[in-house]
């Protein structure tokens, strides 16, 4: 309730053709000569409302380019790619942006590395579209309500890096998130925003939409382009690496939707206004989706760096039957480990903090779970997703997820020896760090994370079920 | 001396069981042993079974081969498959009843006319062989075929 | 699927496709300079490499082996088996600043960056390019665990049935597993079954033994040039298979049995017959085409229990066709082993040596001159046909013919350019154009097919073909059927003339089936023009051979080498009393072409056409059982060796003709193997030069004699005899007595199933 | 490394080698005398413990044969390989670790020589 109640504010303040802030960036060149910014900040949170840079993810208002064109998108974009990739790249550097899609490479660094000298081949911009990690919900949320901010961002992006086009890829499930994206391209290719001579800068860019199959696996970034390119969807082999060979042989950086979205308004507001926000390397704001045992799940832009617990209590309402009932919380999508309440109650949600805290942000998505849940199922199922979305291509990921997802389901049971608990977290680590892509490490951390803060639970549920096995017997 | 006259009698005996001087020394030589019994039968290729119970069990029944059976001289070369299945059993002592007074009973399966053992002849019994063949080689295709 | 576009190749250095260097690392391509090599350190040993060689290169060259299973050096690589993981300590960061912003040093630079990211992660060793001052541990605790852990994860899914398993005792898993692997199992849960596919009659599948390392995926794809077979499925259900119940139908199927870690593909015809260890190994060539692969014989007690390849580059690589592999079981079928002779009926009766060598001897004794002539067939050894060679001509004869045409016009054999594959088949890398002119190579001689399709795949050679369409494993532009087209391009009006002028190293290739042709001459001389012409227009040195002809058989080099006339037409014309048949089996010379009384004498090993009309045979050994010389199309003389006594009465061929020139009185002056290859080397000093090929020359005098070919041209296409895979599984006697390539014949045309499966396992 | 000293013996005659066991030829004949005893004292014990279808005699011939045959040798080196050789026979005999197909064996005919012709080579078969 919290996060909707701020709704008209947010509108008022989008509907302005643009806010002053984002016309005077554009007019200078940024440089570190503003002293106020380099005030360490101690508290962070709640972000104000003109600070907000998705303000339709509600969806209370129009989707469309005219609606678009009253937040402020599509706002003195033809100067920005005026400016040059170099100013693009320096305003991106200077925000501190880091991938939004679970990594956090730093995205202008990546981006630059784009920036070689041109061999004859064209460079080309996949958007990762393929949000399918368990609990996360923010890019949906962008592109059915916000499209447009995806479509300029692809086009800012793109000119940062010189690509000649970008591809959308995005889940085979988002029909209408698609429908929607769809919509919004062709809207600015009528526009002239995009297409030839974008918005009227001579720069020539396409945006392709393009829907994948339901293959959690495809959302890694090598299979994403496999699958773009019409075959199977299973990661490659690193190097060479996609801004070297990616699409169709081609340079390609692949980026998250919420990366390639807020690319627009860190131009137009510039990249200090953007690494005002939160710590130092984890600046910047962040869809948080918050899922679980709250008593009001919801997706909210937030500050970096904001306390776990005063983001659950704020914007979700807190956990269901007050925080104490809290048992542990899965901070980033379901591939990073759970963090018990003790962790909880004062962890800051960035990459660094959490990083500390054993865990990782991922993607941002928060599943809060209160003492009422079964902890180690809610891990055997997570096993099991990752078990059903392995490619089968790699032998670690394929053989050992599967095992581990069998030995999960019983200590469920509470069947097992109390050494198979050593033994499955043996597995978990033989698995990680030995494949070819993130899902192997994926599936291994939160078996990790379980065995690392509720091992009790699960002797327990052994002595549990060995008890009432000898009883049976007995009898 | 009535040893010595019991003696005599049995030569005078072999002398005349086996024809004369002429007969006797032909069946030594023939058969390397002077025995005489009484003729139980002789069956339809000319072979004379003989029994005297005198003799310890085992050697007391005994064939004198014929001398030509089955269009084969067998006057030297004998083979104890001359003796047919009937006399077979009588001559082995499995029975007591010589075909002569128990007539066997005709089985299809029994010869008609007896036959020697095959073995080593060339209608011997040869076990085919059920390895593989390593080599199967070219047969030519008989003539005026092509 | 897996050519690139050429933009994608113009990136500089070892990124070429997926494979990154390795699968393009085996393409001849111009060597780097040895000032940019890269140091870096095995187990703290320095060796120098060049930039982008792997890991795993990099350690072979120092000696160390690396675990693999997915790696395969001429296949691209996959790198999803993650045996070869090794742990890397890189060296403080030396990175010249300088160099960042060229292509490939940035690459390394951002490997350096994402390394330092991952670090302590252990790499993939195959995949994996070295950096400057890496020192890869190979034998480090994180690296033992790592392949432990991998190990255990195979073995955890991997059947224990090694003791009904073919591929016991050749196994990289069970050799692995012993070294690498952890000596006990924690696994307790069910083991996964797949079922088993039907994938034709050469190939058993026991797919619950994969362990997905799509090898054979890649090799079928990459070498063999069929997308036939793939993985189906995801996770722990992922199957290799070919997508729907179908034949792996390629001519090369073979070898993925031989590069399967694992017994899931193993030979049909051999399963269960043999161990590895219990056979004996004979390292021979195989005489089945004229390419002259290198060959492993295994046999056990006296019989040939399978064939493998045998690896040289120059010739065959490390593959095989399937009739190579898998023909074997005709050397045990159809077979001549005793000497027989017509009785006064007709019909041939076995008899001894004695008794046929003299009957021989008298009948050639009787006849002299033109009186006696000798046909040779395409199986025939050096030394029969220097033996034949030499006891026709003490009979003053010189009618010496093989079954295989080849143009006598112009310079005809007398210059050996005219008929060798000059560019050799290792040429092919280096080449950029290629016109085929009348055949398949892809059937008449896979393996020269498969370097082809080798420097299209990674050189952009481009391929054109005059002749029947056929389908080859690369693209080729099709110029027409009929020989006119080769008019054309002489004349410059065909529109490909312009791809001719501009090629920098042309090859032209002349298919031998177009040489039986009526109008044979005039093609060669057509075929001869176009690749003069191409040669000074491409401006390429002396060295580089354009002409080009592609033989079917065997012996021909060797025969044409040794001066025998190529076509049966004189004997036709003039035929003689006493006919000599040395393994001539194609039926070139029927009965009904010589008078009534004269006498055919057929020395072989196979009934086929030949002996049924002869009225003395002479068994003959085969290419398994006698050390005989072989020269290939390129000119290349090489030997085969003995696996096996030759079965019953037979003997080695040029025995026999020595024995008959005994007792014919005119005896050969030879009574050993090597006094036949003195003999050899006094007539072709090439033919004992083993696996060494003599260049051939006078190209530019050849096509001054072909142009006085004075022949019309038929207006007939010029149709290979080998158009489909129906036809390349049964060309000579003993391809046609296996079973197992009748059934391939059975399969490919009624379908996989119709083929009976042995109900065992 | 006794044959690898032979050979320094025979490439350098004036080298003196090392002997087995004999330090000149005397008294390498010694010790083939002494074997000569032993065996021909042996072969009596021989025919009866074997039943051997020979007589003591033919026996004895056979062993003098045997002696014969190596009669030219000269080096006492070689003696002496040849005289440990005979002793281990004559060990194995006494001991009837032998059995008497093994005995017999030095009775056996020689084999019928091989072809040297090309022609008969041929008949007789493979020769490769």
């Amino acid at each position: 309730a919290f996060g909707l109640a701020r709704f008209p504010q947010q509108c008022a303040r989008g509907r302005g053709p643009a806010s002053s802030s984002a016309s005077s960036c554009l007019d200078r060149q940024t440089d570190i000569s503003d002293s106020s910014l380099l005030v360490k900040k101690t508290k962070f949170g709640p972000l104000s409302d003109q600070d907000r840079i998705f303000t339709n993810l509600y969806g209370r208002h129009d989707w469309s380019l005219k609606g678009a064109l009253s937040r402020g998108d599509w706002y003195k974009t033809k100067e920005i790619l005026l400016k040059g990739a170099d100013w693009i790249l320096n305003e991106i550097k200077i925000s501190g942006l880091r991938g939004r899609g679970g990594a956090g490479f730093p995205t202008g660094m990546k981006w630059s590395f784009m920036n070689k000298p041109n061999d004859g081949r064209p460079k080309y911009l996949v958007v990762n579209a393929d949000e399918g990690e368990p609990g996360t919900c923010k890019d949906r949320e962008i592109m059915r309500h916000d499209p447009h901010k995806l479509v300029e961002g692809c086009l800012v992006a793109g000119r940062a890096m010189g690509a000649r086009a970008a591809y959308i890829y995005i889940r085979g499930e988002f029909y209408n998130e698609s429908s929607n994206l769809q919509v919004a391209v062709n809207e600015a290719y009528t526009a002239g925003l995009i297409g030839r001579n974008a918005c009227g800068s001579g720069y020539d860019f396409d945006v392709f939409v393009m829907r994948g199959a339901g293959a959690y696996i495809c959302g890694e970034e090598t299979a994403l382009i496999e699958s773009i390119e019409g075959k199977q969807g299973k990661p490659r082999l690193k190097p060479p690496f996609p801004a070297d060979i990616g699409v169709f042989g081609c340079p390609t950086t692949v980026a998250n939707v919420e990366t390639v979205a807020v690319a627009p308004t860190i131009c137009r507001r510039s990249g200090l206004w953007f690494a005002s926000f939160g710590r130092e390397r984890n600046s910047g704001t962040k869809l948080f989706n918050i899922s679980g045992h709250v008593n009001n799940p919801c997706t909210v832009e937030e500050e970096m760096s904001i306390l776990l617990k005063d983001l659950i209590e704020r914007h979700a309402g807190g956990v269901r039957g007050g925080w104490d009932n809290l048992l542990g919380v899965i901070p980033g999508g379901s591939s990073t480990p759970v963090i018990p309440k003790s962790v909880c109650d004062d962890v800051m949600m960035d990459f660094d903090a959490l990083i500390e805290a054993e865990t990782a942000l991922g993607t941002a998505a928060i599943i809060v779970m209160d003492k009422s849940t079964d902890i180690i199922r809610a891990i055997a199922r997570l096993v099991e997703f990752y078990k059903h979305e392995s490619c089968g291509q790699c032998t670690p990921c394929r053989e050992g997820v599967d095992w581990m997802s069998k030995m999960m389901w019983q200590f469920v049971q509470g069947d097992a020896q109390y050494s198979e608990i050593d033994m499955i977290w043996e597995i978990s680590k033989q698995i990680e760090g030995h494949t070819i892509c993130a899902l192997g490490d994926g599936a291994a951390w939160p078996v990790q994370g379980l065995i690392r803060h509720f091992r009790p639970v699960m002797e327990s549920r052994l002595g549990q079920f060995q008890k009432e096995k000898n009883q049976q017997t007995t009898t | 001396m009535a040893e010595y006259i019991q003696v005599f009698r049995r030569a005078l005996g072999q002398l005349g069981g086996h024809g004369g001087i002429r007969g006797l020394f032909y069946q030594l030589f023939r058969v390397n042993d002077l025995k005489t019994g009484a003729l139980i039968g002789v069956d339809k290729y000319g072979n004379k079974y003989y029994e005297d119970k005198r003799y310890f069990f085992g050697r007391h029944r005994w064939v004198i081969y014929t001398e030509e059976m089955n269009g084969k001289r067998t006057v030297w070369d004998v083979d104890g498959s001359m003796v047919p299945s009937e006399w077979h059993r009588w001559l082995h002592c499995m029975t007591d009843d010589p075909p002569t007074t128990h007539p066997p009973v005709s089985r299809k399966f029994l010869a008609e006319t007896h036959k020697f053992n095959v073995s080593g002849t060339r209608e011997q019994y040869v076990p085919y062989s059920t390895t593989r063949k390593k080599i199967h080689e070219w047969v030519p295709p008989k003539a005026g075929s092509q | 699927m897996l050519r690139l576009p050429v933009v994608s190749r113009a990136l500089s250095g070892v990124a070429h496709t997926k494979g990154y260097g390795a699968a393009a690392g085996n393409v001849r391509t111009a060597a780097t300079t040895a000032s940019n090599l890269v140091e870096v350190f095995v187990d703290g040993k320095p060796v120098l490499v060049e930039p982008g060689t792997t890991v795993l290169q990099a350690c072979e060259k120092v000696g160390v082996q690396i675990p693999r299973f997915c790696y395969h050096e001429r296949l691209s690589v996959a790198g999803n088996c993650r045996m070869c993981l090794v742990e890397i300590e890189k060296a403080p960061k030396v990175l010249n600043i300088n160099s960042v912003g060229k292509s490939t040093h940035w690459l390394l630079w951002l490997a350096v960056m994402v390394l330092e990211d991952l670090n302590p992660v252990p790499v993939a060793a195959c995949a994996m390019p070295v950096m400057k001052g890496w020192n890869i541990l190979t034998n480090s605790e994180k690296t033992k665990k790592a392949r432990e852990g991998v190990m255990e994860f195979l073995l955890a899914n991997h059947p224990l049935d090694c003791p009904i398993c073919d591929q016991g005792g050749e196994c990289d898993l069970q050799d692995q597993s012993m070294m690498f692997g952890s000596d006990r199992s924690r696994f307790t849960e069910g083991k996964r079954a797949v079922e088993d596919k039907n994938i034709g009659p050469l190939i058993k599948t026991i797919m619950t033994r994969c362990i997905q390392c799509t090898r054979c995926i890649r090799f079928a794809s990459e070498i063999a040039g069929v997308d036939d077979l793939g993985t189906t499925g995801r996770g722990n259900e992922m199957q290799v298979g070919t997508y729907v119940e179908k034949m792996f139908m390629s001519e090369l199927s073979g070898n993925v049995i031989d590069i399967c870690p694992v017994g899931a593909l193993t030979s049909k015809p051999y399963a269960f017959t043999a161990r590895p260890w219990e056979t004996r190994k004979t390292e021979s060539i195989d005489v089945l085409d004229a390419v002259g692969s290198n060959i492993v014989v295994s046999t056990r007690g006296g019989e040939v229990m399978r064939i493998l390849p045998r690896l040289n580059e120059d010739v065959n690589e490390e593959w095989i066709s399937d009739k190579t592999r898998f023909a074997y079981d005709g050397l045990k079928r159809q077979r001549l082993t005793q000497p027989m002779v017509k009785d006064i009926s007709g019909q041939l009766v076995p008899t001894s040596w004695e008794d046929v060598l003299t009957r021989v001897a008298g009948a050639l004794q009787g006849a002299q001159g033109k009186d006696v002539a000798a046909i040779v067939g395409g199986l025939v050894d050096a030394e029969a046909l220097i033996a034949l060679k030499d006891l026709l001509n003490q009979l003053n004869s010189d009618n010496l013919c093989t079954e295989e045409v080849f143009p006598m016009a112009g310079a005809g054999t007398d210059l050996r350019s005219n008929y060798l594959l000059n560019t050799r088949i290792s040429g092919i890398e280096e080449a950029d154009l290629l016109l085929l002119v009348g055949t398949n190579p892809r059937y008449e001689a896979p393996l020269f097919s498969a370097r082809v399709r080798k420097s299209w795949l990674h050189n952009d050679l481009q391929v054109a073909l005059v002749g029947r369409k056929v389908d080859l494993s690369y693209t080729y532009e099709h110029l027409g059927e009929s020989a006119q087209v080769l008019q054309e391009i002489v004349a410059g009006t065909h529109p490909f003339c312009k791809n001719l002028a501009q090629a920098k190293h042309p090859v032209v290739v002349l298919g031998s089936a177009c040489l039986q042709r009526d109008d044979g001459a005039a093609v060669h001389s057509l075929v001869s023009t176009i690749a003069q012409n191409v040669r000074v227009t491409s401006g390429v040195q002396d060295s580089w051979k354009v002409l080009n002809v592609l033989h079917r058989v065997a012996s021909q080099v060797a025969a044409l080498d040794l001066g025998y006339k190529a076509g049966v037409e004189a004997i036709r014309n003039n035929p003689p009393k006493v006919l000599f048949l040395l393994g001539a089996d194609g039926g070139c010379v029927t009965r009904q072409d010589l008078p009534k009384n004269s006498l055919i004498i057929y020395q072989g090993h196979h009934g086929d056409i030949g002996a049924p009309m002869a009225d003395i045979i002479l068994p003959g050994a085969a290419y398994t059982e006698k050390c005989g010389t072989y020269v290939n199309t390129e000119g290349r003389a090489q030997q085969t060796r003995v696996a096996v006594t030759s079965p019953g009465m037979a003997r080695e061929d040029w025995k026999i003709i020595r024995a008959i020139s005994e007792l014919a009185g005119i005896t050969l002056p030879y009574d050993t193997l090597d006094e036949v290859r003195n003999r050899l080397a006094e007539v072709a000093p090439n033919l004992v030069r083993y696996d060494d090929v003599e260049e051939a020359n006078y190209f530019k005098q050849a096509n001054e004699l072909s142009k006085a070919v004075n022949q019309t041209l038929l207006s007939e296409p010029l149709v290979p005899p080998q158009l489909t895979v129906r036809d390349f599984y049964m060309t000579d006697p003993i391809s046609r007595a296996s079973q197992t390539m009748a059934k391939c014949v059975k399969a490919v045309t009624e379908g996989a199933q119709a083929v009976e499966e042995p109900s065992i396992c | 490394m006794a044959s690898a000293a032979a050979t320094r013996g025979t490439s350098a005659a004036v080298k003196v080698v090392k002997p087995i066991f004999s330090r000149d030829l005397d008294e390498a004949k010694r010790r083939v005398r002494e074997l000569y005893r032993a065996w021909y004292r042996e072969v009596p014990n021989t025919v009866a413990l074997f039943q051997l279808d020979i007589s003591v005699r033919q026996g004895r011939d056979k062993v003098r044969e045997m002696f014969n045959k190596n009669k030219h040798v000269t080096d006492p080196r070689v003696i002496d390989m040849l005289v440990i050789k005979g002793k281990m026979e004559l060990q194995e005999t006494i001991n009837v670790w032998k059995q008497k197909t093994h005995i017999m064996r030095y009775f056996h005919e020689t084999e019928t020589p091989r072809p040297t012709d090309f022609l008969s080579k041929f008949y007789a078969g493979h020769d490769p």
